[in-house]
């Protein structure tokens, strides 16, 4: 790769944009998924080049510690996903669920999803990172709505106002951002470029800065998902496709976690502004604890997890909130690991949709006696995703707990009683939904459940050990959070 | 260190075995006869160096786990005792399961996770630093979990095993929390910088509270032991007699690791405090194992009742230590490292025992069993063992582990504080109570289930269970007696673990008698030998039957029961297991645990059969379970409706906490 | 001068275990005579339950149908341990080889072993009344074990010891002085005493009265030589019992190691004294009393595990805690 | 420049904010259009304003998409919508006119009180310019959830947008103006498109929560 004449960067967005493009032209659904997974492959490769020679740094795009294997991520994440996005669409068809137009114009949104995404990571400009997010948000309306049921509309409608409201708020904020650094930068691009923001902005009066953060906080935490801004979140993970809902959870809130994270990059740089760690904590506790309770009361398998989706997003904001080299370390582990775990779970929960025909948690039982692979693969992930060993999770949720004890002892109790309620709910809907005599098809699944696999052996690998590289761009970005 | 790591690997690598066992028909054999193997090496190796006297330590590090700190493991004498406790009831279990198991409905969900349990636990106990500790002992929780939903298909056991894991999640959060403040803001894991650092009283007592609600949820102490008479007895048999007799000694381990290792010096009521608990989770605990029908439950109630009797002399341990008696905490803390030991080898027999009934049976209902002494005979004899065992009767095991304890008790008018005086006399009590009721416990379990005539069919045709697993019973009731004749033997090895817990060994400050009497020195000259008393006992047993039959009568007639001229013809006429109980329910239960008979007379002329129930209520459930689980969902309820809002309203709260926020900041400048 | 003494202990211990042997019917007999006395009867004569235990062991064995390995060994096993642990507690003198096997603790501990299997042996032949014997017997233990450890525990807070020679040697020492924690502690020991040998008020040996009885429960299938050993068990018991209350609160006569021979004679003499007023002041009292109901046993012996608790923590308070 | 400057952009600014107090009061959904569509041309009236004085070209463009979309198409667009759908003409709103009156009041002293000391070093144009967009924005979102009708709501959602416009054309030498304002012109015609395409007419808010759980996903 290193052979490659362009920045990859370039490469790196261009295969998501023109198979965005092709892909609309497609008509063969088949032909349609191969390509999709050939492109996603083709980016992840592209991606993977990145770590062999890392590009400079340009006005417009950024590779640094912190987003270099978020881009690799998301590229892997949306390579498998694309594989299992491939038989689910193809079975959604053979059940006329779907009408193969939709598809066509799903697989081609699928792309510019995806381009959207690498483009907010990549982005080194906030208009841009914002512009990205928008599109990353009409393209996932767009799939959300896909099926066209009545509940699909309402979940896709709700997720478009919300996250609209969210994303003018994050402009806001943006302009505001602007706005606090011309004078110390003039006018022009660079007051809007991280790279030349993060040099400066410590020259910066924090007044303005403490507004925009708000703006942004709310902006895109309404993205992230955090509580009282999460109300899309469920609807949109329950009414989709199951590959939309694993993408969204696995990759989509880490995109706008990450955007939340740069801002508050700039204020830790900046030194004089209000701490954003305290709000962090604040709606972080309260997304993890609302999720929590939320879970006892869920039927349908999807919005479960797609509340464990707050419940994490929840875990790591306040790991970035309290801040310091461990809290920072455990939230960039635990941003990983939750996107690969909750996008296995979500591809799991797929696969059994489509074997039981059903999304009630209640009519769905015993999977590890009438489906062994997806049932112990749903143990599996759900296991993880609550934080036992040897997973991932436990790692990250150890290093978060034991420093907050040690440091702010009264805050580790929320998060504990938070941890520990979403624990029971979750093993009680596993154990109903993977135990017991089982109900429904026993037909075997028609999808592939490689890529959940896969996924569940990373978070596996991860939980044990962890590579040096790894280790070392955490330990960078954990010391710029502060 | 290096030969206990490689049979952990070993063990882990028989787990791919057995999750290999849909393509490897000799799976079963493999993994048993492989576990059975590398549990006997590791038993052996720990063995071998807590008989040479070893305190010495050894120490690995591996380049898994956090990357800053690794995987560091040790070896010393604490680990090593529970590690042969472990590995031996895991070898035992390994033997046993070789034809228990065979009859299982569904194998494949036990045969790989049987290994990663018993090397879940191994690892807890050479874990250095707290996150191996934690990871270990949450998959230790995770594997049994897996375990005990074997028979997943009933609904029973999925509501033991959701409360057992739900449960063992809470205990790993306190200890997460108890590291938290043990490592302090630093978070430096290792447990040698954990014991480098000094905490303060405060603290240090918080820690100690977490540890021990963490460590005690997993041990079964009160009121914490909720889940585990579910969870015990919902497992396979052999599996059972490794959760009862080995995995709960893991979270005693726990225990003692932070108490009488990372914290350093003791604070006096710290012990008090254990002791107490102690002592009143031993008496709950016999109680209701003594209330129990199911031959499995009532085993795991009175698990409950032995972590109980080792937390006794956990915490008389730690006082004597924070006292600076040194001598009487080493006599206090042999007498639970004994229990330890003493435990796992009766558990493993009584399970055992309870598994070769359900083999031969497929009845756990003690009101369904009876008459097994004379078609299972050799089980027989053994369980006859293990009960005796249990009950601390001499010359076997127990009781060298009770005399002991009651020794350290005598001690306590040594101490400065009345609290602790009156206490310990207290403590003593309830000590004696608990015995005597657990002598009542196991003469019902036994005289019910192995005595008098069969109550069902399926119990008067039992067969005797097969060779293997009569090996694996009769290996630790042998042990049982040896233990119990020779004391010295077994202390021998504790000595180490003395010298590091509590800085001195039981005999180091003298005592006489070699290895015919235990009379250590801080026991006051007291003595006890098992193995006079059982020479003596055997000497004029030989000596009464020989003159009996050399001079008196030695005829013998076969005839039917006499029973006050009154012979019932139908064996459910004889005493249930409730109508044993019933005088002991009526002293002790009926006001603590509103136990209530209802008896359903019908009138004169009817011809249904009378009823009798008992209601059984643990206050545990209702003062402590119900009202967590009521506040849960009534939470849950409340916040619910935020599912259901419309999107005005959503909106709503988005500008909410926009304007709080904004009003923050405004507040702030 | 050790292998004499060790000689001698071991002399001494084998008289001792041939003298509680044979004392010990004559002394249920002696409280037969008594009682049958206090209520005007003539009664059998002294030597009527060794003329019993004659006749019983040349009898034939009447075995149920039904009875396993366990309900033969169990009067052997019994016999033996009541037997040793009779002959473990000093009656003329503490120089007794074996007083080193077992101190208080394990000879309560012995007792209950004997307890133990007798009342599975209760169950074995599957009749209602083994049962309700065994099961009666198992809830006086429950509350009866730990009184008598409690008393132990008061004895030991003063004496330091629970070995029973070295009580027996502090106690003569005459340093310890009138108690009150010592009178609760016997009053507590007296009432363990009467429960564990079944007498009145909570036990009657003499009745076959199904709903009241509890040792006769138990042992209502055996017959000949069992019947005769079992028989022979509880007269030892209650031999011992005596011997027990003798040593340890009226240890005057008993012989110390090291003591001549003018000494132990005394010794057995005193003992034989002592157990005689000990059957006279049994007769006196349970002729005294009623019988109570088997339920209302918990408040009889929770009261002497209550007493006995009283008496170590008085002694914490009179000593100055 | 002159003060002349200031003057005429900060009364352009103050005309927007006071149209949005406008919006906040409306019933009628044709008054409402109305209002939105005079509040876009002023905002086009200032954009143009600000791209004189500041020199700023792209800020004519802005003008002219201001003009063309918000004062024009997009009010003519949602006339159609509400003939086509026949949604009624009155407005329920979820607060009374003097609560509603009383908390816009608050809002904008919150955002003067946040702006004012914010800025020392900054010119007097562009905080002054700042206070108004700020309350324009939050006067926008309270017309959003004052209005349980879609077609309220959407015109409540673009004046906020008129918000963030005021404030990033008020910002000398802000780039990407014009490319925001298309991304957000792409949004709110996805709104409108998706009010007609879908017939969503009142599920923004609906009284009756049994519908709502069938709606909501938890298909009990």
């Amino acid at each position: 790769m290193i052979l490659l004449p362009v920045n990859p960067v370039y490469v790196i967005l261009a295969l998501p944009f023109l198979a965005a493009f092709g892909l609309a032209a497609v008509r063969d659904h088949w032909l349609a998924a191969r390509l999709n997974s050939l492109a996603a492959g083709l980016t992840l490769v592209a991606s993977l080049s990145l770590f062999t020679d890392r590009p400079e740094t340009t006005p417009l795009f950024l590779v640094d510690d912190f987003n270099i294997y978020l881009v690799a991520l998301t590229a892997f994440v949306s390579f498998t996903t694309s594989l299992f996005s491939a038989s689910y669409i193809e079975h959604e068809i053979e059940i006329e669920r779907l009408k193969p137009v939709f598809v066509r114009f799903y697989h081609s949104m699928y792309q510019a999803f995806v381009f959207t995404m690498l483009l907010a990571l990549l982005a080194n400009n906030l208009g841009v990172l914002w512009v990205a997010v928008e599109g990353a948000t009409l393209t996932t309306v767009l799939m959300v709505s896909l099926y066209r049921t009545p509940a699909a509309i309402e979940a896709a409608w709700k997720y478009f106002i919300l996250c609209g409201v969210g994303i003018a708020l994050a402009l806001f904020g943006t302009i505001l951002i602007f706005l606090a650094a011309r004078p110390v930068m003039g006018g022009g691009m660079p007051a809007m470029t991280w790279s030349a923001l993060m040099l400066e902005i410590h020259r910066v009066s924090p007044d303005l800065l403490n507004l925009a953060f708000v703006f942004i906080l709310i902006g895109y935490g309404t993205k992230v998902g955090l509580a009282p801004l999460h109300a899309w979140l469920p609807d949109a993970h329950a009414e989709g496709p199951t590959p939309i809902s694993a993408v969204l959870s696995g990759l989509l809130l880490n995109v706008a976690l990450y955007a939340v994270l740069r801002f508050k990059m700039l204020m830790t740089a900046n030194g004089q502004s209000l701490a954003p760690g305290p709000l962090m904590m604040v709606m972080g506790l309260a997304s993890l604890l609302l999720a929590a309770f939320m879970l006892y009361r869920r039927r349908d398998i999807k919005r479960l997890f797609a509340y464990s989706s707050i419940e994490h997003m929840g875990i790591i904001t306040f790991a970035f909130g309290i801040g310091g080299p461990i809290a920072n370390f455990a939230g960039l582990l635990h941003m990983t690991m939750h996107s690969l775990t909750k996008s296995a779970i979500f591809i799991a929960v797929g696969l059994a949709t489509q074997v039981k025909g059903t999304q009630r948690i209640s009519e769905i039982r015993g999977l590890t006696v009438s489906h062994p692979v997806i049932g112990w693969g749903l143990v599996a992930g759900v296991l993880a995703i609550v934080g036992l060993p040897p997973f991932g999770i436990f790692l990250s949720e150890f290093l978060l707990v034991t420093t907050t004890f040690a440091r702010e002892p009264l805050l580790a109790l929320p998060l504990v009683l938070g941890i520990v309620v979403a624990f029971g709910a979750l093993i009680l809907r596993l154990q109903s939904l993977a135990f017991g005599e089982p109900t429904g098809s026993m037909a075997p699944a028609a999808s592939s459940a490689f890529p959940m696999v896969l996924h569940l052996i990373l978070v596996l690998v991860a939980g044990i050990w962890l590579p040096e590289p790894l280790v070392e761009w955490f330990q960078a970005v954990a010391r710029l959070l502060g | 260190m290096a030969f206990i790591s490689l049979c952990i690997l070993a063990m882990l690598v028989l787990a791919t075995v057995g999750a290999a066992r849909p393509w490897f028909s000799h799976a079963h054999e493999v993994v048993h006869a492989g576990m059975a193997l590398t549990c006997g090496a590791a038993a052996v190796a720990v063995l071998a160096r807590l008989a040479a006297n070893d305190s010495g330590v050894e120490t690995l590090t591996l380049p898994i786990g956090l990357p800053w700190l690794h995987a560091n493991l040790r070896l010393d004498a604490l680990s090593a005792i529970f590690l042969l406790a472990v590995n031996l009831g895991g070898c035992l279990a390994a033997v046993f399961g070789w034809s228990y198991a065979r009859h299982d409905a569904e194998p494949g969900r036990v045969l790989p996770v049987f290994p990663l349990f018993i090397a879940a636990m191994n690892l807890v106990l050479v874990a250095d630093d707290a996150f191996v500790f934690l990871a270990a002992w949450e998959f230790m929780s995770l594997s049994s979990w897996l375990l005990v939903l074997a028979t997943h298909r009933e609904d029973e056991t999925r509501r033991a095993a959701y409360v057992y894991l739900v449960m063992a999640s809470f205990g790993t959060a306190c200890l997460l929390l108890g590291f938290g403040i043990l490592a302090g803001a630093s978070g430096d894991y290792g447990f040698a910088a954990i014991r480098a650092h000094q905490l303060e009283p405060v603290p240090a007592s918080f820690a100690v509270l977490l540890v021990l609600l963490g460590a005690g949820s997993k041990a079964g102490l009160v009121p914490l032991h909720v889940w585990l008479p579910l969870a015990h007895p919902a497992a396979p048999s052999h599996i059972s007699a490794l959760m009862s007799g080995v995995m709960t000694k893991v979270a005693i381990y726990g225990l003692m690791r932070v108490l009488f290792d990372l914290i350093g010096q003791p604070l006096w009521w710290w012990g008090a405090v254990l002791a107490v608990i102690g002592a009143v989770t031993a008496v709950v605990g016999v109680l209701h194992a003594l209330m129990q029908d199911d031959i499995k439950k009532l085993l795991a109630y009175s698990t409950v009742e032995n972590i109980g009797v080792i937390v006794i002399g956990l915490g008389l341990a730690l006082v004597f230590k924070a006292s600076g008696v040194p001598a009487l905490a080493a006599l206090a803390m042999t007498a639970a490292m004994l229990h330890v030991l003493n435990h796992s080898l009766f558990k493993s027999i009584l399970f055992f025992s309870a598994g070769s009934i359900l083999t031969a049976t497929g009845e756990r209902d003690l009101n369904q069993l009876g008459g097994l002494i004379h078609r299972m005979p050799a089980t027989a004899l053994f369980c006859l063992i293990g009960a005796a065992a249990i009950s601390s009767l001499p010359p076997l095991n127990g009781f060298v582990a009770e005399w002991m304890l009651f020794q350290a008790v005598l001690n306590g008018p040594l101490l400065e504080q009345w609290e602790l005086k009156i206490g310990f006399a207290v403590i003593g009590a309830l000590l004696a109570l608990s015995t005597a009721l657990a002598a009542a416990c196991f003469v019902r379990f036994y005289g019910i289930a192995f005595l008098g005539r069969a109550r069902s069919a399926r119990a008067e045709q039992a067969r005797e269970v097969d060779p293997v697993m009569l090996t694996a019973i009769a290996v630790p009731a042998v042990l049982c007696l040896v233990i119990g004749v020779l004391p010295k033997l077994a202390i021998s090895l504790i000595e180490p673990v003395n010298r590091l817990s509590v800085g001195e060994g039981m005999f180091d400050a003298g005592g006489h008698g070699g290895w015919v009497w235990l009379a250590p020195a801080s026991a006051f000259g007291n003595s006890y030998s098992g193995f006079m008393m059982f020479m003596t006992i055997l000497i004029l047993t030989i000596l009464a039957v020989y003159m009996i039959h050399r001079y008196a009568s030695n005829r013998v007639r076969r005839s039917i029961p006499w029973g006050c001229g009154f012979t019932d013809p139908a064996p459910l006429g004889q005493y249930s297991a409730s109508s044993f109980a019933q005088p002991i329910r009526r002293v002790f239960v009926s006001q603590l645990f509103g136990a209530r008979d209802i008896v359903d007379m019908p009138a004169p002329g009817e011809t249904r059969p009378a009823r009798f129930e008992l209601e059984l209520r643990d206050p545990a459930w209702d003062w402590l379970f119900t009202p967590v689980v009521k506040l849960v969902g009534w939470i849950a309820d409340k916040v619910d409706h935020l599912q259901f809002l419309t999107i005005r309203r959503y909106l709503t709260l988005m500008f909410l906490a926009l304007v709080t926020l904004l009003v923050l900041v405004a507040v702030s400048q | 001068m050790i292998f004499i003494q060790a000689l001698l202990a071991g002399i001494y211990q084998v008289v001792q275990m041939l003298l509680v042997l044979a004392v010990a019917p004559g002394l249920v007999g002696l409280v037969r005579v008594v009682k049958a006395r206090l209520i005007g009867r003539r009664g059998p004569p002294l030597i009527q339950p060794y003329l019993d235990l004659h006749r019983l062991l040349r009898k034939e064995v009447v075995l149920a149908d039904n009875a396993s390995w366990l309900f033969r060994v169990t009067p052997y096993l019994v016999f033996t341990a009541i037997w040793l642990a009779a002959a473990l507690v000093p009656t003329f003198t503490t120089a007794l080889a074996l007083t080193a096997t077992a101190d208080l603790i394990a000879l309560v501990a012995l007792l209950a072993s004997a307890r133990f299997f007798l009342a599975l042996a209760g169950m074995d032949v599957g009749t209602s009344f083994g049962g309700l014997g065994s099961s009666r017997e198992m809830m006086i233990a429950a509350l009866a074990e730990p009184a008598m450890l409690m008393v132990i525990f008061s004895i030991a807070i003063l004496v330091r010891t629970t070995s029973l020679s070295m009580i027996v040697d502090f106690m003569l020492d005459g340093e310890v002085g009138l108690r009150i924690s010592l009178a609760l502690a016997a009053i507590s020991l007296l009432m363990v005493a009467i429960a564990e040998n079944g007498r009145i008020p909570v036990d009657n040996p003499a009745t076959h009265l199904e709903l009241t009885m509890v040792h006769e429960a138990m042992v209502l299938e055996y017959s000949g030589r069992h019947l005769a050993l079992i028989e022979a068990a509880a007269m030892l018991k209650l031999a011992l019992y005596m011997a027990l209350i003798g040593c340890v609160f009226l240890p005057w006569g008993i012989a110390q190691p090291g003591d001549g021979p003018l000494a132990i004679l005394i010794g057995l003499v005193t003992f034989v004294l002592k157990l005689a007023c000990g059957a006279v002041a049994l007769a006196v009292f349970e002729t005294s009393i009623a019988k109570m109901r088997v339920f209302r046993y918990g408040e009889f012996l929770g009261g002497a595990l209550l007493l006995s608790l009283l008496g170590a923590i008085f002694l914490y308070v009179s000593t100055g805690l | 420049m002159p003060s002349i400057h200031y003057d005429i952009a900060h009364m352009l600014g103050a005309v927007v904010l006071l149209m949005s107090f406008a919006l906040l009061y409306q019933r009628r959904l044709s008054s409402i259009i109305q209002v939105f569509a005079a509040q876009s041309t002023v905002l086009a009236a200032a954009a143009a304003w600000q791209g004189y004085i500041q020199d700023a070209p792209h800020l004519y463009i802005t003008a002219l998409l201001a003009l063309s979309m918000k004062a024009i198409v997009i009010p003519v667009a949602l006339n159609r919508v509400i003939q086509k759908l026949r949604i009624e003409r009155t407005v329920d709103t979820a607060l009374g006119v003097g609560p509603t009156m009383i908390a816009g009041v608050s809002l904008v002293t919150l955002s003067i009180l946040l702006v004012l000391p914010v800025t020392p070093d900054v010119t007097a144009l562009t905080r002054e310019d700042l206070a108004l967009a700020l309350s324009v924005v939050l006067l926008g979102l309270l017309t959003m959830i004052t209005r349980r009708n879609a077609i309220g709501q959407v015109i409540g959602f673009m004046s906020l947008e008129n918000g963030l416009i005021l404030a990033a054309i008020g910002v000398e030498g802000m780039p990407l103006i014009v490319e925001m304002l298309v991304a957000f012109a792409v949004m709110v015609a996805f709104i409108i498109f998706g009010i007609f395409f879908f017939h969503i007419r009142e599920r923004f808010d609906t009284l009756d929560l049994r519908t709502l759980e069938d709606f909501r996903g938890e298909r009990r």
